[in-house]
């Protein structure tokens, strides 16, 4: 883990309200792994004071993507970004997806709206390893699904502007029972309802799963214990998200 | 170049700036980031007796130039600290101060006995000024004769600096300090994070879990030095000055107003190197004005025909 | 369109939003710049018997997402607020808070009898929380029994409401609530300015030319909202809630928090129409949410299990 | 006065970290006078928070210029801004040099640094009124002196690296004794050193004289009270720098 500033390659529209920042970083290129993250300060002010997190979203040799949705003020001012400015990049953050070692023969990705985030990365990883992958992406409307570097892409839409009107959940669900996919394993980032809904897909199916969370985080490097993860089991126990994950396996955790 | 250490009862430190407490964890998670060495100390998080898991989630969110925080002291407790922690903090090559925060006196001596037969820890800071539990912490901070006891209780219990941590939260907090400054302390710590809160309109609820929490941050800063002023007049005893120091201009006002030493706490979490760029830059200052010894800012203001408001309760 | 008025004793304000003290003059030179009418109330700049000159220069610095204040209290006086900016300010077409400082027990009546003979007066808010001047302000504010004192004598003295302004620099705001409410205070505003400071480190000499002076502004949102909070809980008047109020959202928390009135400062000095289009928000919010009357919003937090420290010493 | 957003035309460097900044409002360029400012909201976030108040500097038809160093966030704010993007404008603010009506024959103006700021229009509102002007401008060297607008222009410069090796009061001075301009009027804008040398100057030699001051203010239209200069008299009394000013008469003021 390093702190770099980074020059800005571009920055482009993916979507509705959705953009890419690309910036030239061949350490972090070539280190990052799928699920983990990026800690940017979005200003060399006080506002926003704290660093921003996003997992990284793609990388060539030289270069790293993010993608993200303008909520506030630092992905406003991200999204502001000229080429040639520099950016201020913390990371890799956190652990990469892997946390559960279970043999499998298909890997099943489910991203819902920007948690599709880590999933090109995790699709080129798994490529890699000769893993075959089948991919479900949900969001709100056509314009909310950002498609690129995924494999074997089924769509959900909540207003059935395109692919499957319905949760990407039921989608993936649907498609489980009606297809064979050998021993499945699901990789999954999104809104905590989907990831709920995703948590009970795997328990009622036995398969191994792993998410990827977001919450809120103060340092992104465990220094600050403000990003607690309930454990399962009987005593009350957290593990910090930026350090143990955000990548979890869905059976050590209460969501 | 200027002499930067600074001295407490039989410890010496190397500069002064250290790293407050709970922003800098153990030293471990930064070292890839930052040179500990290169501070004055480094304050753990606050070490209590048994582990603690700390407060459920939301426990940050970010506001206007600060931070609230609710952590819950959430911490490995003073055992596995010594196992685990300890022996890679010795290495770092820097001052250790255990930061302790119980929910009883009694714990309060237990933590300290603990630690202080330990090779490795150069001081204690003792945080009776948390405002995220609901034993300890802040009910002790908020109440004279509860600091004046803790003081006096662990005084005897250690030869190694005793530093006392306030809370801001309080009407005149150079009463506690000459309070704790009677019963032996070697110095304070001024200040913790004032009682905030802050809500989502769009669920009506709070964000923290624990309702209110603890702002920190460059919003804080003015607040800080005040405090400082007001507390570095009314005792004798070193005042640690913090709250909001991000860069160096914000260290010298600490130091000009009465810190003896600043600690940099929020701004360890967007850049953990800042406290060893403010170290370097008060060291540049020094050499630009031709000060010998960083002692020399110490209370350095020259308030001319001013009068405080905080001098009329001095 | 929700309800939006307000009722405290005799007097009527048809909206939540008023512009607090010091940050809005007499409304004259706002008038160009925004329409007072469309606030639900102005609070003057306090008024003190004789004229007050107010502090050497410098009065004013900005800090962190706020504002550092000196002022002292400068204002034209009470006789010649009547004769030359009343007449003004009752044309505005909204309701008119005086708010009085004073030196002594005495002049606070004094001041209140003089305005109470107007017509044009709606209330008054009895400023006992100014950190810029020695006498009175801030030396009565910390003063439990001063304060119960100065609402005992005033009380009496009008039938329109008198509400205390209330300072945070205190360790319980809740206990100067509670006193100032047994006299019966028909509201309390929450809260004055905190007791900051800032260096120039260049010359090594305080800004402001009383040292210290009060932070307003964003920075001090979090804090006031704990403070009103913890006041709103304590008490059955109304509290008004004010401190860093910037945009619709800010005055929402306070709402939610138990603010059943805001008043918006600072935010006055960048955009003087920043009143009412927090006012115009509260509306668009109340319309979103199906909520009928801005009253419901009032103390609606919905704290779940949490429990806030400062419910240990309510 | 008004608050108004206005669309910036350009920012262009006017000499060493100092720089011209040209928006449109044909509204301020028409009714500002000499010694007016303006109060400019450098961010619409929080930082800096406060207006940062810049005297008019020109004026055509419709845009306005301010010149400004670059000091600290709000004026780094300034300089970035591109053609098209907006800037908050309060204004015209205070009142106007003309605070003083003696008669005189010849306007001599003394700017200190960018006090250079409000002589531009006054020299082109004098010109108007037919009134000669004759100018005296210092600076710390040759880069600082910003020299556009300004008649009959003599510069002093504290290295010598161009005009008159010293400050601009003695070389305003050294010319006054040595040549005849009838009866004068002084006019000053400038750094409070040099605004005291003038007023030695203005009072040694009988001189009407005007100056244009600076110092912190919190809302620049008089409502804080967070801008007082003494007034000269027994009495302490303070007149307000954003109201009554920012141009004073300089025997009714205390410096
Ligand atoms: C490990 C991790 C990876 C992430 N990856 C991505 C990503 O790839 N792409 C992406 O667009 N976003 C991602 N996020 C979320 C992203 O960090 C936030 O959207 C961003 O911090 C918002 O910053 P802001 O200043 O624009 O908004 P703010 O002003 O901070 O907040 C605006 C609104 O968004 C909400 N919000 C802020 N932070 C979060 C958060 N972390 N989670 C949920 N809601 C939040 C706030 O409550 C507020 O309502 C990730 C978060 C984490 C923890
Ligand atoms: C009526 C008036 C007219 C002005 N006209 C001009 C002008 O035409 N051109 C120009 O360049 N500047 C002018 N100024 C000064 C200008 O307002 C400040 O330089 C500016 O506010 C600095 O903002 P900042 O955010 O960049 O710096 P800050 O971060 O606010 O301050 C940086 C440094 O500059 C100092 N400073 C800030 N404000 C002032 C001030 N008002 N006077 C002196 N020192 C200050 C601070 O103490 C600090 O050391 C004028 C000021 C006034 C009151
Ligand atoms: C996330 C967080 C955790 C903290 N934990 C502790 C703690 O365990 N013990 C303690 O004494 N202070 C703790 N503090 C308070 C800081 O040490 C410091 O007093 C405060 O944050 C003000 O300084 P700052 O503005 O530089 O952060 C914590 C602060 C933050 C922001
Ligand atoms: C410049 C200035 C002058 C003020 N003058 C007064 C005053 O005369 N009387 C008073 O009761 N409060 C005064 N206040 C306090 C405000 O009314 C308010 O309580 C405080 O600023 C917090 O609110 P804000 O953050 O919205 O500004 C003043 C504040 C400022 C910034
Ligand atoms: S964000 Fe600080 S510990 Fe995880
Ligand atoms: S700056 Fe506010 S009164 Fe002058």
């Amino acid at each position: 883990m390093m702190i770099e500033v980074c020059p800005v390659g571009e920055v482009r529209t993916a979507g509705d309200g959705i953009f890419i920042l690309r910036f030239r970083s061949p350490r972090i290129a070539t280190t990052i792994r799928a699920g983990q993250f990026l800690n940017i300060r979005a200003s060399e002010g006080i506002d926003p004071l704290l660093r921003r997190p996003f997992s990284a979203y793609w990388t060539d040799k030289t270069d790293v993507e993010i993608v993200f949705h303008v909520v506030g003020r630092g992905t406003a001012l991200l999204q502001g970004k000229r080429p040639g400015e520099t950016i201020d990049v913390l990371g890799p953050a956190g652990t990469p997806f892997g946390k559960d070692n279970s043999p499998f023969d298909t890997a099943v990705l489910i991203g819902g709206g920007l948690g599709v985030a880590p999933l090109p990365i995790l699709t080129r990883e798994l490529a890699v390893a000769g893993t075959p992958v089948v991919s479900f992406l949900g969001g709100r409307s056509r314009g909310y699904i950002v498609r690129d570097h995924l494999e074997n892409l089924h769509v959900a839409t909540d207003d059935g502007s395109e692919g499957f009107h319905g949760t990407v959940v039921a989608l993936a669900e649907r498609s489980l029972t009606t297809t064979s996919f050998g021993r499945v394993k699901l990789f999954a980032c999104g809104p905590m309802p989907m990831l709920r809904a995703v948590a009970v897909l795997a328990r009622k199916n036995g398969m191994p799963c792993e998410v990827s969370l977001e919450g809120p985080m103060g340092c992104g490097i465990g220094i600050c214990q403000g990003c607690p993860v309930e454990l399962a089991g009987e005593e009350k126990k957290y593990a910090l998200m930026c350090k143990e994950g955000p990548t979890f396996d869905i059976r050590t955790i209460r969501i | 170049m200027a002499t930067t250490s600074f001295r407490l009862r039989n410890c010496e430190f190397k500069n002064r700036v250290f790293a407050a407490s709970g922003t800098y964890g153990y030293g471990d998670e930064i070292v890839d980031l930052a040179d500990p060495s290169r501070l004055g100390a480094i304050v753990t998080k606050s070490l209590s007796l048994k582990p603690r898991a700390g407060n459920p989630p939301v426990r940050i969110v970010e506001t206007t130039g600060g931070v609230l925080n609710s952590i819950g002291l959430a911490n490995i407790g003073v055992h596995s600290f010594l196992e685990e922690k300890l022996p890679h903090l010795r290495s770092m090559n820097t001052a250790v101060i255990a930061n302790i925060a119980a929910g009883t006196v009694d714990e309060y001596c237990e933590v300290l006995r603990i630690l202080d037969d330990q090779e490795g820890i150069d001081g204690f800071e003792i945080n009776v000024s948390c405002p995220n539990v609901r034993e300890g912490g802040l009910s002790f901070g908020t109440d004279r004769a509860a600091i004046a006891d803790i003081t006096r209780r662990l005084r005897p219990m250690t030869k190694r600096p005793l530093i006392i941590k306030l809370t801001p939260n309080v009407s005149h907090i150079a009463e506690f300090a000459r309070a704790v400054e009677a019963e032996g302390a070697d110095a304070v710590s001024v200040m913790n994070t004032l009682i905030g809160m802050a809500v989502d309109v769009n669920t009506r609820k709070p964000i923290l879990s624990t309702i209110t929490g603890g702002l920190s941050g460059p919003a804080i800063k003015p607040i800080a030095i005040a405090k400082v002023y007001e507390t570095a007049r009314a005792v004798k005893i070193p005042v640690i000055g913090l709250g909001g120091i991000v860069n160096t201009t914000d260290a010298l006002e600490f130091l000009i107003a009465g810190a003896s030493a600043v600690q940099v706490g929020t701004v360890n979490f967007v850049d953990p190197s800042a406290g060893i760029k403010i170290a370097d830059g008060i060291n540049r200052y020094c050499d630009e004005h031709g000060i010998d010894d960083v002692a020399r800012l110490v209370g350095s203001l020259d308030a001319g025909t001013g009068i405080s408001v905080v001098d009329s309760w001095l």
